[in-house]
């Protein structure tokens, strides 16, 4: 069990790296590439944490599909960053305050892999036992996702579909229609 | 790039085995990893690989924006109407132990409905988001 | 020992990471610059309900055959991939609020866009004035 | 029929507008699409009334999601509390559609209109969702839903004034950051309690004491909440993104976005946690307290030196928001009650006063600042005697809906022995008139432009003269407002003293 965590603590530190590399770059493709690696190294800390599914989608969605929209997106955008004018004294007081409540809090955290633990006790066993009699699918995923918390799915898919339609909705208007919608309208002038 | 022979010949034959490997995932989450999420966007990828190589315009003849928008609705109105199905038959929102014969049945199939609606809603929406990008462009050019 | 201080090495890295992540959005004046800590943050986040979710000497919640297969948790892993596909639904409407800031402004980068803000609305408030003066007599 | 209608209302109030949004995006004809919304939205509203006859029935409704038991499965939960929001939010959306009929058309260029009432009956949807659920993560799921879509409607402004696109970017990122500090106190109580059920999860708290991850993931969670209600000094994505929206989705906004987050705010504070817990009391005394004080005056001082005037609304309404957190803050029955009563009466004043200051951008294609707001009272009489009545009203003027919630506000204040609390919400109140009248004067004692001739358009002025109406009705008979808020607040705070 040691190896997996020290896979584990390898992992994580290459993202601590690509953090700290984000921090210290100024160009946007250097950028957005390394978010991209950064969506991959994830995927496989999840692998390796035992979530397949995230990981699968964490590695289509986040390593992919944002990729290919921040590299369209970026086709028209400034490739520099201009650099900071102003003071970054209160953001990054603001984020230290929240890491120390985290740290401070993190020794009454349940320790990683403990199976006595309650978040492992409360539910998800009988998740898993539904999945084998009440549903009848292997993948648990699969049926806490679509049957037990289908809800939530849906509401994701709404989410999704929300997201497509407010793109549409901002990106195809053309500003010609616009001033032609200007004019038609009844313009009282004040002046 | 739709000049480069090389990408144009891969893409004809990348493109089958995406839309395949799609609908593995698609209809294999029940008994592996994979689902309606990842393979929505493995389809999308496929066509948006497809746009970037052959072109956008290509790309739209391929796959039309209104179909894109009819379908990325239905995959939403499918999920809804599996719940709503459920309600009518006299059970709770998405309860799909009444859609089948039996219990194990019944989720079984609800299961499938749901997925394929999120696998429709999120490849379409995926298509719809590179198409939007992608086109941007010229609106801007216009200008 | 060693198992529990490489854990909260775990735990504080992902915690690590959610402030690199917050302070890319908070601190940064680059709109492009933003969305990106988001996704930083966000997939930090995941990290920690995956973290949780883990079973020592488990294995991925699929189902087999074998007897006394310790499965992790579930729950969390469903929970992550609703929360990814939220992630980058935001992520594609911030990306097209910023292409549309860039061709209205000409500018991603927050101080200018303020700039501009400001003298807009000096302007209106001025041209207003003259115009009620003029109606006043 | 009508059994499997009552039996599944409480997800038909949701499932009705997000089902339509889907239908709605594909109409082609823009007269259709908005028949359509109005239609959903009025069948929504009547769902909601007879839900509230249901909840009344049964004093709280649990339902359960795919049939499955909670916590396993997803619940929702209708009682005396939610219901309040639930009828605000339907009630303000049906009458906000009827307004947007004429100005919708008129601000957003017509390909994308389908699209924005989709995005409408979302924003609609995923508000009322929020406030029914009973699973903190589902909430967070409709939470995102409804401010993606608010976003998206927002930075529809992006079409007049480019001020727009930059005002739902900051709503975005700031909406995102406050979703993702939610989901991480989400995961830190699922961490250590193992469950996302929200009643659950306040019994497993119950059984914790002295966990530091259990303060944390609260203070989490109420950060989020927060950033999303726009409470005082989390609010700075607020005045832009309500200034700058379309004008139909500034009423909507400012009516209802931030009264589902408010309630959100109570059920944690309240139902969650024990109220006789030391960490709630700590917070709501020193924290919530002062922060909602702060606002009340910000907000007002903001307004006053304010000159473009849907701006100025909006600073208006983070001193409201202040009025209510101000209320939660004193933490007994009558002060949480009082608390819902200023969070109905405050969608019903706020709703009045942007819908009459945007419906004059139906007829001047300018935007509105306090100086072009002059003599148009005698140009527009319908429009501006409403929001004068309004304004009195935001005043706390006897005879108005306003009156009705400053005085039980007052009153819950001197009973938990804060005098000075009721000094300053009498003082900041004054202040607020200060504000009120500079309007009011400009529109009725200022000489106006002569060449004017505005012949106010009836689909504009009806909603406007229905919700004046409310204003004044619930001045006078205050009974059901005030009955639903007592029964609410005794249903909140009782289970736990």
């Amino acid at each position: 069990m040691i190896s997996e965590l020290i896979i584990n603590a390898f992992l994580v530190s290459i993202m601590l790296g690509i953090g700290i590399a984000l921090l210290k770059s100024r160009s946007v493709i250097y950028t957005v590439l390394l978010t991209s690696a950064y969506s991959l190294v994830a995927a496989l800390m999840f692998i390796s944490l035992d979530a397949v599914d995230v990981a699968f989608t964490e590695a289509s969605v986040g390593a992919g599909i944002s990729t290919i929209l921040f590299l369209a997106a970026m086709a028209f955008l400034p490739r520099e960053e201009e650099k900071n004018v102003t003071s970054q004294v209160f953001p990054a007081i603001v984020c230290l305050v929240l890491g120390g409540i985290l740290i401070w809090c993190s020794y009454d955290l349940p320790q990683i892999g403990l199976a006595s633990s309650p978040i492992h006790q409360h539910i998800a066993p009988e998740y898993i036992a539904g999945s084998r009699n009440d549903i009848g699918i292997p993948n648990i995923v699969t049926s806490v996702l679509a049957s037990y918390r289908g809800y939530d799915t849906f509401g994701e898919t709404i989410v999704v579909f929300t997201a497509g339609i407010a793109v549409l909705a901002i990106l195809k208007n053309n500003k010609k229609e616009v001033k032609k919608l200007k004019s038609k309208k009844k313009v009282l002038d004040n002046g | 790039m739709d000049k480069n022979p090389i990408l144009r010949i891969a893409t004809k034959i990348l493109f089958a085995p995406i839309i395949l490997f799609g609908l593995y995932v698609q209809f294999h989450g029940d008994f592996g990893p994979g689902g309606g999420f990842q393979a929505g966007v493995i389809f999308a990828s496929a066509f948006i690989l497809y746009a970037i190589v052959f072109g956008l315009e290509k790309g739209k003849e391929l796959f039309p924006l209104n179909i894109n928008l009819f379908l990325l609705a239905l995959g939403g109105i499918l999920y809804g109407g599996v719940g709503i199905a459920s309600m009518l038959l006299g059970e709770e929102f998405l309860s799909y132990n009444v859609l089948g014969t039996s219990n194990q049945a019944g989720q079984h199939i609800g299961i499938l409905l749901v997925e394929f609606g999120v696998g429709l809603t999120v490849s379409n929406v995926m298509i719809a988001l590179f198409y939007a990008f992608a086109d941007f462009k010229r609106s801007g050019e216009t200008k | 020992m060693i198992s529990s201080s490489l854990g909260v090495w775990n735990y504080w890295v992902v915690f690590l990471l959610m402030m690199i992540g917050l302070f890319l959005v908070i601190g940064r004046k680059n709109l492009l610059k933003k969305i990106v800590g988001l996704t930083i943050f966000q997939t930090s986040v995941f990290l920690l309900y995956i973290t949780f979710g883990k079973i020592q000497g488990g294995t991925a919640p699929i189902l087999n055959n074998i007897n006394d297969t310790i499965y992790s948790n579930p729950l969390p892993h469903v929970l992550i991939l609703t929360a990814i596909v939220v992630g980058v639904a935001t992520t594609a409407l911030g990306l097209s609020l910023v292409l549309r800031i860039n061709s209205e402004y000409g500018s991603i980068e927050e101080d200018d866009i303020s700039a501009q803000d400001l003298v807009d609305y000096h302007e209106l408030i001025e041209t207003n004035k003259n115009v009620s003066a003029k109606f006043k007599k | 029929m009508t059994d499997i209608i009552i039996k599944n209302l409480p997800i038909l109030v949701v499932i009705c507008p997000l089902m339509m949004s889907l239908i709605v995006v594909l109409i082609p004809y823009n007269f259709l699409s908005w028949v359509i919304t109005l239609s959903t939205t009025f069948i929504t509203f009547i769902f909601s009334l007879l839900l509230y006859q249901e909840v009344y029935l049964h004093t709280s409704i649990s339902y359960a999601l795919g049939n499955w038991a909670p916590p396993l499965g997803i619940e929702y939960v209708i009682d005396k509390v939610s219901i309040v929001p639930i009828i605000i939010i339907s009630l303000i959306s049906f009458i906000t559609t009827i307004f947007s009929s004429k100005i919708m058309p008129a601000e957003i260029n017509s390909s994308s209109i389908s699209k924005v009432y989709s995005l409408w009956l979302l924003a609609i949807a995923g508000l009322i969702g929020l406030v029914t659920t009973g699973d903190a993560f589902n909430l967070f799921v409709f939470l995102e839903i409804s401010s993606l879509a608010s976003v998206a409607l927002v930075a529809m402004g992006g079409q007049k004034d480019k001020q727009g696109l930059v005002a739902a970017y900051n709503y975005l990122v700031l909406g995102a950051v406050g979703a993702t500090l939610y989901v991480i106190g989400v995961g830190l109580l699922y961490g250590i309690t193992g469950t996302l059920n929200l009643a659950d999860l306040s019994k497993r708290i119950a059984e914790i004491n002295d966990n530091k991850a259990l303060i944390a993931g609260f203070g989490f969670m109420i950060i989020g909440i927060m950033v999303k209600a726009a409470v005082f000094p989390l609010h700075i994505w607020l005045p832009r993104a309500y200034a700058y929206a379309p004008s139909a989705v500034s009423v909507l906004l400012a009516a209802t976005a931030t009264k589902a987050s408010l309630y959100i705010l109570a059920r944690i504070l309240f139902s969650v946690f024990d109220i006789s817990d030391t960490l709630i009391i700590n917070t709501l005394q020193y924290v919530i307290l002062p922060l909602s004080i702060l606002a009340m005056f910000a907000g007002t001082i903001m307004a006053i030196f304010e000159k473009d005037i849907k701006r100025l609304l909006a600073h208006s309404s983070i001193a409201q928001i202040g009025y209510i957190t101000l209320a939660f803050a004193i933490g007994t029955k009558a002060s949480v009650a009082a608390g819902f009563i200023h969070l109905f009466n405050h969608a019903l004043i706020k709703g009045a006063l942007f819908m009459a200051i945007t419906s004059m951008s139906f007829y001047i294609n300018k935007r509105i600042t306090i100086n072009n707001l002059s003599g148009l009272g005698r140009e527009m009489p319908i429009t501006f005697v409403c929001f004068v009545i309004c304004s009195l009203s935001l005043a706390g003027i006897p005879l108005t809906a306003g009156f009705i919630s400053k005085l039980y506000i007052i009153k819950a204040s001197i009973s938990a022995d804060g005098i000075w609390i009721a000094m300053l919400i009498l003082a900041s109140s004054a202040l607020s008139v200060v504000y009120l009248w500079k309007m009011i004067e400009a529109l009725w004692f200022h000489e106006g432009p002569k060449n004017l001739l505005i012949k106010e358009n009836s689909l504009v002025y009806i909603p406007l003269l229905i919700i004046t109406f409310l204003n004044i009705y619930f001045g006078l008979d205050a009974s059901l407002v005030v009955n639903s808020s007592f029964e609410a607040s005794e249903q909140l705070l009782g289970a736990r003293k």
